[in-house]
Parts: C-alpha cells; structure tokens; sequence
C-alpha cells in the first residue's frame, strides 16, 4: 500500500500515455467551446444593434440608407459567423451547437427584419445560407484536400431559423405600433396579414418541433394579438370618418393607402 | 413459481403495458396532425378575405372530422375499455384541442353552444363513461373555454373585417357562456385557471360592443339587448 | 337544453366526481393509520431484543391485516369499479406501504418473497383488474423494493443482535431479487428510481458479508454458497 | 416561397427529424436489452461461486458482443453519418454502459484496461469521428469509470469468497486509472461527478487491502507492489 | 490570521454592510413618502379643473423638491461614494420616479424636456458619476419614459378638459422623444421594456390627434406641426 | 400628423444631441461589460485548470513542483485579473461586479486551495488582495494624475471571497478521499479540523451574509458530512490492527502519524 | 411523562387543529357558493337591460347576505377567537370576495364607498379584531380594488346601454379612490399588486369620459367637474 | 367620514402594523445573533478535543440562554398577545432552531429528551397558548428533528474521538424518539418532510453501533440491550 506513489510515477505507462492524449483533446475541445461562445456574444450583440439600426426606419425619410448602413453591420456579423465557420472546419457543427445557437438565432432575427423591411416577405433558410459562404486563404496544411482558394460554408440549422423567425415577430410587432403611431396606415395592416401567416405557420407546426419553439409561441400569439388589436383600433376610428371631411384626410395622411389590401 | 419466474411473468404486463402506450402514442399523433389541419383551415377566418366563406371552411373541416373519427375509432382499440383513465394523459390534451374545433364549426355554422352530445358524436366517441370510450366532462368545458378565447379573437377581427353585426353576437353568446360557468364549483385545477381566462375573453369583447356602440356602428344592439 | 340547463347538469357530474374524491380520501386516512401501526410493529425487529420475538410479531401483524382488509372493503365500494385508474393517485402512496408491509410479514415468516397473489389476498384485493379493486404491478413492485431497503437495515442490526447468519441470508434473498428487476424493463418514472436504489441495498448487504468473512464470522458461507 | 411553403418545408425537415429519432430510439431499445443481458452474465461473477469459471462467462460474454455489433450496425444506418452529435443523446447512455461492459470483460480476461481502440473494436464502432460512428472519448472515459465502480465492488466479494490476491492486484490497476484521471480537466458535467465517484473506489478498495494488510492475509502485497 | 478571526474580520464587514442597507432604506423610505406627495399633488392636473392652475402647482411642486434635496444630502451621507453601485438597486426605483416628477414639472412648466443636468440640480446630486452620488443615465431615462406615458394620459384628459391644442403639442413633444430613443441601444432589460411602452404612448396620443382632427377641432395643427 | 417624419429630421435638436451622448454612453458601458464578461470566462477556466492541477499532489512525490506550476498558473491569471482592473480604473466596480464574479470566485477558490496545501491555513482576503497590485506602463493620458510607473490594484469583495471559501470546502473534501485512497493517515484529520473550522466560521455568520452564501451551505454541510465520515472509517479500523501486527502497520504505512492530532 | 405518553399527547393536539381546518374548509366551501349566487346576480347589471332593474337586484342581493351572515356566524364556533390569525388563510379569499359584492351592491344602491363598518355589518362580523371574528383591514381594501375593477368594466357597458351620464359619476368615484389609495403605504404583498392594477381601471374609465366627451355625449360633464 | 378621512384612518393602521413587524424583526435579528452564538459554542462537542469538556459548554450556554429570555421577553412585549399567529412566521425560524439548542444542552447534560414545558421555561415562553407568547408544537418537534440529525453527526465523531460507549447511548434514545414520531400523523407540509430525514439519522447511527460491533467496541451493547 504504502508503494503507490511510486506506482503512480510510472509516468510511461500505456495507461498514462493514453491519458496524456485524453487530456489534450478534451483541452482542444473546450478551448474551441469558449472561443465558440465568445463569437456566439458577439454576434448576438451585433445582430440587436442592427434590430435597433432597423427600428429607425418608422421615423426616418430615406429607408435605403438605414437599410444599407444594416446591410453593413450584418456583413460584419458574417465575417464573424465566417470565422466560427472556420473553426469548425472539419468538424460535427452539432458538437458546439449550444455554444452558438444564441447568437445564430439573433442573426436570423436580424437578417430575417432586414429582408422583411426591403421585400416585405419571409426570408428563406435557403436564402440565409446562400450568404453564408466565404473564401477562404489556402493554408498549406490542407492543400491537398482543397486546391486554389477554399470555399467555406456555414449551414444554419432550421430550428435555429424557426427560432429566429419566432423572435422575429415580436420585431414586427414593435415595428407595426411605431407605424400606427407614425400615422402610417398600410404598414400596420400588412404586417397584421403577415403576422398572422407566421403565427398560422407555427400553430400548422405545432408541438412537432423541438421543445425550444413550443416555449415561444406564447409571445408570438401575444405579439399577434397586439398587432390585430392596432389594425382593428384603425379600423374602428376610420370608420368615423364624417362625410365631409373624407377627402381631406385621405389627401393628407392616408394618400398611399393600398384600398386593395386595406379595405375589406 | 420461482423469483425468476415471476418476474418474467411481471415482465410480460410491463411490455404490454409498454406496447399499449406506444400504440395509442402513435394513433394520438396523427390525431395531432389532423387536429392542427383542422385549426389551420379554420383560423383562416381571422384574414379579412377569409369571413367570406366561412361555409365553404366549416364543410372542409366537417370532412377532416371524418378523418378524425377513423383515428378516435382506432384509438378505442389499443387498449381496454375499462382502463380509459389509466391512459387518459395520452390523450388528454389533443381531445380537448379538438371538442375546441368541434365547437367552433358549429359555433361558425350555427352560432350557438356545441353540446357534449353533439362534440362526442362529431367526434365519434361516447358521452357516457359506461358505453365505451368517451368525452370526459372536464374536457369539454376546456375545449368550450378555448372557443371563448378563440371568439374573443374573431370579435376583433371581424371589425377589421367590416362586419360589426358579429362582435355583438359573440358579446351574447360568450356571456350565457360566462353565466353558465358560474354554475360550477370548479376545483383548483387547470380548468379552474383556464376559467378565470374566460373573464378576460368577456371583457375584450364588450369593449369591442363599446367601440362600436360609440361611433353608432351597432345599429342591432338595441334589438338584441331587449 | 338551454346552456344553463346544460351546466346545471354538468355541476351534477363534477359534484359527484368530489364526493366521490372526499370519501376515498377519508378510508385512505384510516388505511394510513393503520399502516402505521403494522410499521411500528415490525420495527422492533431491528432493536437488539427484537430478534427473539419475530414469530409473534408476525402473528399480531397478521391481526393488523384483518382492519386493512375492513379498510379496503370499504375502499372498493366508494366509487364504480372501472374507474379505478382515475381515482388511482388518492391511495397509490398506501398500497406500496400495505404491499411492503405484507411483503415484510411473509419475510420474516419465510424468508421468501412475498408473490403478487398473496400480496392481494393479504389485502383482500385481486390480482387481475378484471375482477375488481385490484394490487396494480407496479406498485406491487415498489412494495419489494421498500423491503429490499428494510433488509439492508436488517442486515446491519442482525450483526448488531450477534445473529451473523442472517445477513448471509438475506445477502442471497437480495440477489436473488436484484436479478428478478434486471429481467424487467423499466420505464424512467419512480418506479425505476426506486429501483436504482436497490444496488445501493445490494452493495450494503455485501459489505456487512464482507466485514462477518474476514473476521472469521462468516463459517456457514462456504456451506451456503454452494 | 410563401411563407406557407416556408414552413411545410420546415415542417418536413422536423418530421424527418422525428422519423430518424423515432428509428433511433427502436435500435437502441435493443442494444440496451442487450446490454442488460451481458450484465446480468458479468454479474455473476460477484457470488461466491462466480469465481470459478470467469473464463467461460467471458466467452458467453463475447458471444453477445457480436449481437450487439449487429446492433451497432444498424444503428449506423439509421442517420447521416455527419450528424452524430445531432443525436448523441439517444444512445450515449446505452453506449457508456456498452463501453462499461467491453472493460469488464477485457479486465476479467487479462486484468488489464481496455483501450479506446479495443472497445470500438469490440462495439464494431469507430475511433476517430471522420471515420463514422465513433466512441466519443467522453463517453468511453464514463465507461471506465464504471469499471472503476464495479472492480470495488469485485474487492469486496473477492473476499468473501477467499480470493485474497484480487483485491491487492485491483488495487493496482485502479491506483494507476486513478492517476490517468488526475491529468484530465474535466468541466462541472456527468462525467465529472462519476469521477468524483472514482476516489471512493480508491477508498474502498484501499480499505479491503488495509483489512487483508492488518490480518496478514496479504503477503503477496509485498512482491506485488514493487 | 486563524479561521476563526478571519470569519469575524468577515461578519463585521457583512454587518457593517447591513447596517448602511438599513440606514439607506430609511432615507428612501421618507423620499417614497414625498414622491408620493409630489406625484399626488401633479396628478390633479388630470382633473377637469386642474388645468386652470398649473403654475401654482409647479410652485408648490417645486418647494416639495426642497425636502427632497434634504433627503438626497442625508442619503449620500450614509455610504462610501464610491461604493455607488453596490447600494444602487435600494434607491434606483425611487430615483427614476423623482426623475419621473422632476420631467413632469419642467414639462408643465415650459413644455420642454429637463436635461439630465436639471434633474441632478433638482435632486441636488451630480451628473458625473466621478463627482458623487449621480443620476445613472437609465434612470434618468426611466423618468423620462414615465412622463410619456403620464402625458399620453394628459392628452386624453385635455380633451375631456376642452383644451384641444395640448394633445397637438404633446404629440410633438412625444415624437421627438421618440426619435431620440430610436438612437438608443437597449439590452433587454427593465429600461427596454418601458420604452416598448413609449411606443403605445406614441400611439395613444397620435389616436387623439386623429379624433380632433377629423372633427376640424385640430386647426392649430397644421402651423404647428410645420 | 402627416408632417413628423420631418420633425424627426431635426437631427439638430437639443433632444437628439442629448440621446446621441446617451447612445455612446450607453454602448461604451455595454461593450465594457462584455470584454469583462470574457475575462471572467477565461478567469474561470483557467483557475478551475489548476484547481485540477493541484489535486495531484496526493499522488506524486513531489508537491514543490505541482505547487510551482500551479502558482505559474495563478500568475497568468492574475495577469487577467489586473487586465480587468485596467479595464475597471476609475471605475465604479459595483457597476460591473455581474460580469466579474464567477471568475474572481473560482480564482478564490484556486488561490485558496493552493495556499492552504502549501501553509495549511486558510489564506485571508488581505493575503489575496496583497497579490493582486499591478505595474502599468503610463499612458500619456493621465500623467498628470499618476506620474511615473502607476500602481493598479484590484480589490476582491469579502462576499466574492467568502463564496470562494464555500467552494473551497468541496475541493478540500474531494482531496481528503483522494488521501485515504492513497494510504495518507494523517491529511484527512487535518483536513476534518480544518473543514470543520470552516464550517463553524459559516454557521457563525448563518443567515447574515448574502443569499448566495446561503445556498452553498447545503453542500458545505455535506462535504463536511463526507470528511467526517472518512476518519471515522479510518478510526474505527485503526482500532482493530491486532497487537502483533502493530509496529508492522506503523512503520510500512503510518510512519508519519502524529499521535498528538491522530489518537484521542 | 415518557417519551410515548407525550407524543400521544402531542397527538391530540394534532388531529384537533386538524379537525378544525376540516370543519373550516367546509363552512368556507359553503360561503363560496353564496358569494357565487350573488356575483351572479349582480353580473347581469352589465347586461344591456340590466340597468333597468338595479334596485330589485339589489334587493335580492341584500337577501342572500342573510344566508351569508348564517354561514360567518357558523364559521366563528369552529375556532378559538384569539387564533384567528392561525387559519387566516381559509377564508382570506371569499372574504375579500365577499368584501366587494358588499361594496358592490352599496355602490350600486348609492354610488358611494361603503365604509369598512358598514361591510362587517353586512357580513355580521366585527370591525375591530378584539371583538371577535373580523373583517381585516388588508382584505377590505382588496375587496375595494375588486370593485374599482368591475367599475371600470361597468363605465363601458353602460355607454353601450345608452346610459352616458354613468361613466363621468363612476370616473369621479374612482378617482377620489385612487386619491385614498395614494395616501396608503402599502408593503409589496399581494395588496400593493392588486392596486397597482387600479391604476389601468382609472386609466381605462378616463378613455370613455373621452370618447364621450370627444363626441359631445357628455354634456353632464361640465356641471359636474365643477 | 369623506374616503379621504377614512383612507387616512385605515393608514394608521397599516403603520401600526408595520411599525410592529419592524420591532418583531430587530429584536428576532438580536435572538437570530444569540442562537448563533450558542451553535457556535456547541458545535464544538463534534471536535476531537471537544467532548472532554461538554459540561463547561453546556453552563456556557446555559448562560447565554439568559440573554435569550431577555430577548424573548422583549419580545412578547411588541405586538398584542391574541395576534400571536399573525406575526407567527417572524420568529418560527428562530424560534426551531432555539427549540434545538435548548434540546441539544439538555441531551448534553442528562442524555434526555427535552419535553416542550422546559423548552418553554428555558426560553421564558409558554406552553400554553392561551397563557402568553408560546411555543407552538410544530416548532417543538422542528427542533426535536434538528437535534436527531446533530446527534447522528455526534454519533460519527464520537466514534473520531474515541468515546465508544455514546453512539449506543444515541442509538437508544434516537430510536425511542422515532418510535414516538411514529405516533404522530403529520399532514404534507415542512415538518413531515423533516421527519422523513428522521429515518436517515436513525439508519447511520445503526451503522455506527455495527462498525463497533463487529469490531468488538461495544461490549456495553449487550447489558444495554437486555
Ligand atoms: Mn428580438
Ligand atoms: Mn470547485
């Protein structure tokens, strides 16, 4: 009994030697984790100042330079993105998911807002990944696997975007009650019908998807709720509308109002 | 019987225990999915386009119902009659989703209370425990607190719809319904939570009645109220 | 049916349903009771003294067992007899204590363990649902593992007592029982919690074996394990 | 695409998603049957007369393993071979236990550890993630922890039946895994409290070789040791 | 330093840290109490015939935020001004309010809003963190936030009071504190979700713009809106 | 109402040049926050690396060289350390001390265990502070304020020290089980003293202390359990080595028992 | 007294606070389903042609209070008078219910608060807790808010009844409340939650005032803000 | 009375109540430190040195038992004598762990349960509730079940501290206390989660007297257990 520090100096024992290289993987995987997760703050912070950035488009004249200035800073979110590519290069994506998952998910909010802002549609997973390929510089190590310059792909999983568009909503919402306090009247109802498409979209889901969405849903129908209450509240004052002054108001505050889409 | 015997032989009721669970699981399932195509073709009523043909759903979602009672009539089979209550957690809760449709496509169709009856016939199942498998009580009422909840929504959306005659009707039939309520001596369980909800469904839809009733857009109030 | 005639019926149901509820809880209360009683019992076999008399303990238990059986009587007639799954949680808890306690009767009797069956007439409830009020497997189960629990404690006190034959007894009952729960497959509710406990009975056991073989206590191992 | 279509694509890519769990979930049921039939083999060897013929339950031992490659050889299939840590979760535990076994067996062969290598060899698996389905170095770490577990439990039956040797040369093996730990960085995860567990082992089994020391039933200790 | 003095070197710091708590809760306590007082005396400008005397309100509103300056000098007195942000969340909640009360004044007195640099001279503490106990930058917003919401009140009330031209000037007013929110990066955090409130407030009062305006009782907007 | 895009175009007005401060107020603050926020992270890493690291000493030969490269270790930790102090000069730590504290406990938590395998005592919170002064090459900026080389200190609080201490208990504990593994007799009392002193030291502060004290004394109480636990083992079959085999067990294994501390 | 004899004792002490929570429970149960009734017929002043009859619901209102009175004069023989603090908790919420049906069918008789006297008097219990069985003052106050609360759900229904005059004399009413309640300090218990809500009820009654007034319904408007 | 006089009136008495749970707290802060103080002092019996001098502890403590009584009788003196459960949860705490420490010196001194009469004289409190300030029953046995967990620590140590004799001793008098446990039927709430610790403690302590047994230690145990 008393011998077993020696027994333990058997610093070259098979049993050591294979520890030694546990302990360097188990270290590799973990300092690659953390990295992970810092890139993972980083772009959730990013992406809020872009949701932010694009908030101001309520208040401001020229929507294409907010938009531009976010196309910007959402650049720079995928060069960050590039780089947790990088380091995942070769790798299970699923392995260090929940070290970038949040942060992922901020981004599809981000981008999916953008893209709502300028087409007025639902982005498509499709789409978000189609612009998350990046060149990459050969390093001489690999250069026998990928000849000329690399090309680097990061595929976001669809339960990251499906939790990305459910955030997504309460953005919309917030944009739908500036707007109406902005005196504009279309917006509002366009993002009610969009809304409510996207809440359709879950509920035709339901509790099929992970566990994640389910624990959304219930902002989403609030979020959902306060868009509907906001187009009916315009609905319910336009009505009031005395015969004589119709004209006016139209002319003055409601001139770009689409009849098609607004009027029942 | 030897130990090893005996719990060979107490192996056996677990894995048919097992198994049973893993039918019904299956069979509820697709009770879901059909479920969810139901409440996705009806919740298009909500789109201003859609209280244009509200019949035309009400007939789509009356033939998913069909569906519907082939899977309730495949569930009755995985397991015995007796041991309804044993497995009931399983389905539970999708029953209730769907006493909630049932509800509100005869509610869409006809504008009043779907009764027990008629949701177990819709349904294709049993009111009275002792015929077979059947719509538990407390699962009706939270399929019907649901509708509520459901039609506190449609108020809202018919105005912006345009059609103010609805809002007022709904007011109607969701206060019977809160009067109803009352009536019971509900416990401190889940439907008692999903009942204090309906108090707020009431007065959403009578601040839609004072909307409307202010700005004279309720001409058929004074009518119904007397 | 107007809906408040509709509800008026409906408050009957759930009336009934809480009766029902309140009289279940009232006869479980006095099975509890009597639980309690048999436990106190049995008990003493732990203290030092309480070796000498087992056989007479076992006897006033089996007089115990008489009230639970008026107990249980009483039980089966305070709702319909298929129901038993919904009303299943208001006595679950007692019956596993009342199928330990049996099970730690025919122990002390026997040293074999306690079969469903017997568990069942000692309560005076059946085995198969089919017949009525009957002893559900899985709390049957639970009853053993509460035993294999009390063994290990046995074990221990037994050496205290200076009976050193006992725990190589019981070493082999437990084993015995331990390769009985391998051949089932649990599913991951309480039931499969209790029973990763047992290896933590089983382990005990040993060691009280161990510490009995290398003193020298143990002779009658060699004969035994053979 | 409409969002419509948007989200009938998601919802298939979740469907399928489930199809493969579901798939999943029915190979790994049989593996871990399997697994508890190896164990409840391996077992044995803790009774008094387990010690005669390990070498036989070995064999049997192995013979098994071939099930469960033929298990591991579906499982493979069930999923894209880039998505192992997609599904992790459903077989890790089944998979640590597979590890457990293929040590144990290795160890009751040749008293020696089991390499990374020898149990992917064994389980039919990889060892390196680009090459396929693999044995994470976690989860075969968890399984030599369990090993770790068993052998003090093994100590201390060894003694009962006799074999006064064993515990001094697991004591050995055991010091030296004890060692091989202490270089790892674990985080605050599963694995890290099981290791946690591994120092009471080193306790035991250090208590059995004290008991043997005092008693002068370990004379081989001496040689052994140096 | 043995264990023992180092846990007494500790306990003197937690109580030393304890007693200031509890002499800090005393002060906000008396500073709630004259909040409340301000705020009670502000509120009835919601009144019908509270908008006839304004300007005497502010007077005496104004000699409340004399005792209130008094409290500030004694809270600042009962801790290490440094440590401002270890006692923060004790007087956080009241300082946003007399923020709040500050914004309220100024806004009733000249319909501007009160710089950060007014409400520290009103309260009697400093803007800069380096020179003594400050108004945070989120308090002060906070303030600001309440009155939004305050004034959306008071633009409905004017109207009831017959005053047609405030809710115009609020409008603007309220707009303006929008846009300079938009320029915020929020976390989400208490702050955050108060200004999703700003954002109703912008609405309520843009509702009543409406209202006059289709009525031509909104004359005045066209001049000053330009 | 028509008009307020324009009046949101007043990028002049006082009221925006006032939220434009607020904006890089409030962004320098939440950027500041996060880079603490990621040295917090590689404080914990880093100081639960030598944690594990110094639990090697119950089983080699030599604890002077694990002892020194722990201490290599802690250097480079508190080489962050003073990073954050950089990072918090002239700062409020309160405002930031969220960000911080996981990290700074955990180095307790090391720095404690280190000193007390090396001194057998616990280290006192001045001990600690003592070691964490930084040399700063001066900025140009403030020379006038700290001319020549400046002096940074950073200050642990007594409740980040106190939550450290608690968690040290849990290592203490894991190394006294380690020690009766490895045949050492006399670390465990030891040990059981010193945990015990511990233990006493936080029933005496009791509920006084921050909630978070509180609920670490749960496990507190039951490594302590654990420790006592084990001498009793080591007592009650010290109690039994038959006469003649005596001096045997005392000379191969227990050499360096003293019968002072050991024997009641 | 051996250790037996005092647990015995102690026993009895047991099962009698037992008992009377029991017998508590069921009186309470009972006063619940009065208040239930008279909720019920008060509810119906909402209705359009409810306010036609207010006085005879009233009437009815008065009577029921009699069973009422029976049921608190039952409740006061299940317990010792001075521990009326130690089952609190039993009747805490049908008390503060019934608090408000009081101050309900007051306010409806008279638009004036009823004062705390009057509520004990109605309920047939004391005001000052040295008399006896009382009304605590916490719970009076949460039976106010309640009503304040119903208030502001009444203010709406009644301009949709027509009645335009209502409105201004109940947002009159609830502001001299809300005038009261800022005069109160309240702790952060459920009180000080329950008033933090009254301030939405002011809010939501001022927005009807406005809507009529915006719309020149509320031609009272001026007389009475004088 | 206008609602102002009355809102006034109703806030001396909130005041009043705040005011006496603001003097309840300081004076159980002040009992809080004493009870500390006294732990502190006893725990030291579980160190090696520390059951050579148990009797000087136990006068010091006896001692500090003083200051209590001084507390205690401040105490009383606070709030009214009949509003004794309304401020109950203020000092139930302090006043269990009291119960413990009261009931840890006296099984120092004689090796007996405390009964609840001198608990009550040794904190200058009554048993009677109707007497004064007293102490409730559950608090007794909250205290009672600290004590049985301490002693089973106590049981280990002294074993550390070579007093061989006392774990007997605890065992005895830990096993007449669950005895008396037994009699009790404790309702779901904190104290039957405690009790259900109590089988813990009693199990350990068994294995204390087995360790010394099977070794031999306890040549008392026999005579005892005649
Ligand atoms: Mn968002
Ligand atoms: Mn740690």
């Amino acid at each position: 009994v008393g011998q077993k520090p020696e027994d333990c100096m058997n610093q070259d024992s098979a049993v050591i030697a294979a520890f030694k290289v546990f302990q360097q993987e188990l270290d590799t995987k973990h300092d690659k984790y953390e990295r992970l997760v810092k890139s993972s703050r980083d772009i959730t912070i990013e992406s809020k100042r872009t949701i932010f950035l694009l908030h101001r488009v309520t208040s401001v004249p020229d929507v294409e330079e907010i938009l531009t200035e976010a196309d910007v800073k959402l650049d720079s979110v995928r060069q960050k993105i590039g780089q947790i590519a990088e380091e995942l290069r070769g790798e299970d994506l699923h392995q260090f998911h929940r070290a970038i998952t949040p942060g992922i998910q901020e981004y599809v909010e981000a981008v999916s807002f953008h893209h709502f802002i300028r087409h007025r549609t639902l982005i498509s997973l499709e789409e978000i990944n189609a612009r998350l390929v990046f060149m990459r510089e050969n390093k001489a190590v690999d250069e026998v696997t990928c000849p000329g310059p690399c090309v680097l792909t990061f595929q976001i999983t669809p339960t990251d975007y499906l939790l990305g568009v459910a955030d997504l909503t309460g953005e919309l919402m917030r944009m739908c009650i500036s707007s109406v306090g902005n005196g504009d009247m279309d917006t509002p109802f366009l993002l009610g019908g969009f809304l409510r498409e996207i809440h359709d979209g879950f509920s035709f889901i339901g509790n099929t998807g992970p566990y994640e969405v389910s624990k959304k849903l219930h902002t989403l129908r609030q979020s959902l709720g306060k868009v509907e209450d906001a187009c009916y509240t315009l609905r319910v004052r336009g009505s009031e509308i005395p015969k004589h002054m119709l004209a006016d108001v139209f002319s003055s505050r409601a001139a770009h109002l689409d009849p098609d889409d607004a009027m029942p | 019987m030897s130990v090893t015997e005996m719990f060979s032989y107490i192996q056996g009721f677990l894995s048919a225990d097992q198994d049973i669970r893993e039918d019904i699981r299956k069979v509820v399932q697709v009770l879901e999915q059909t479920a969810r195509e139901i409440l996705t073709l009806l919740q298009s009523v909500h789109q201003p386009t859609g209280f244009k043909d509200i019949p035309s759903k009400c007939l789509k979602a009356r033939e998913l119902f069909c569906t519907v009672r082939n899977h309730t009539g495949e569930l009755k089979t995985k397991f015995p009659a007796e041991q309804y209550y044993r497995y009931h957690e399983h389905w539970r809760f999708v029953l209730q989703r769907l006493a909630f449709l049932a509800a509100f496509v005869v509610y869409l169709e006809t504008e009043s209370l779907v009764t027990r009856e008629e949701v177990a016939k819709i349904l294709a199942i049993e009111v009275d425990r002792e015929k077979g498998f059947h719509l538990d009580v407390e699962d009706y009422l939270a399929g019907v607190l649901i509708l509520a909840s459901e039609l506190s929504r449609l108020a809202v959306n018919s105005v912006t719809a345009g059609d103010y005659g609805r809002p007022l009707r709904i007011s109607n039939f969701i206060n019977e319904l809160d009067s109803g309520f009352r009536l019971l001596n509900l416990k401190n369980d889940p439907l008692r939570k999903r009942y204090d909800g309906l108090k707020y469904d009431v007065k959403k839809i009578e601040e839609v009645v004072y909307d409307l009733s202010i700005r004279g857009l309720a001409k058929e109030l004074e009518t119904v109220g007397e």
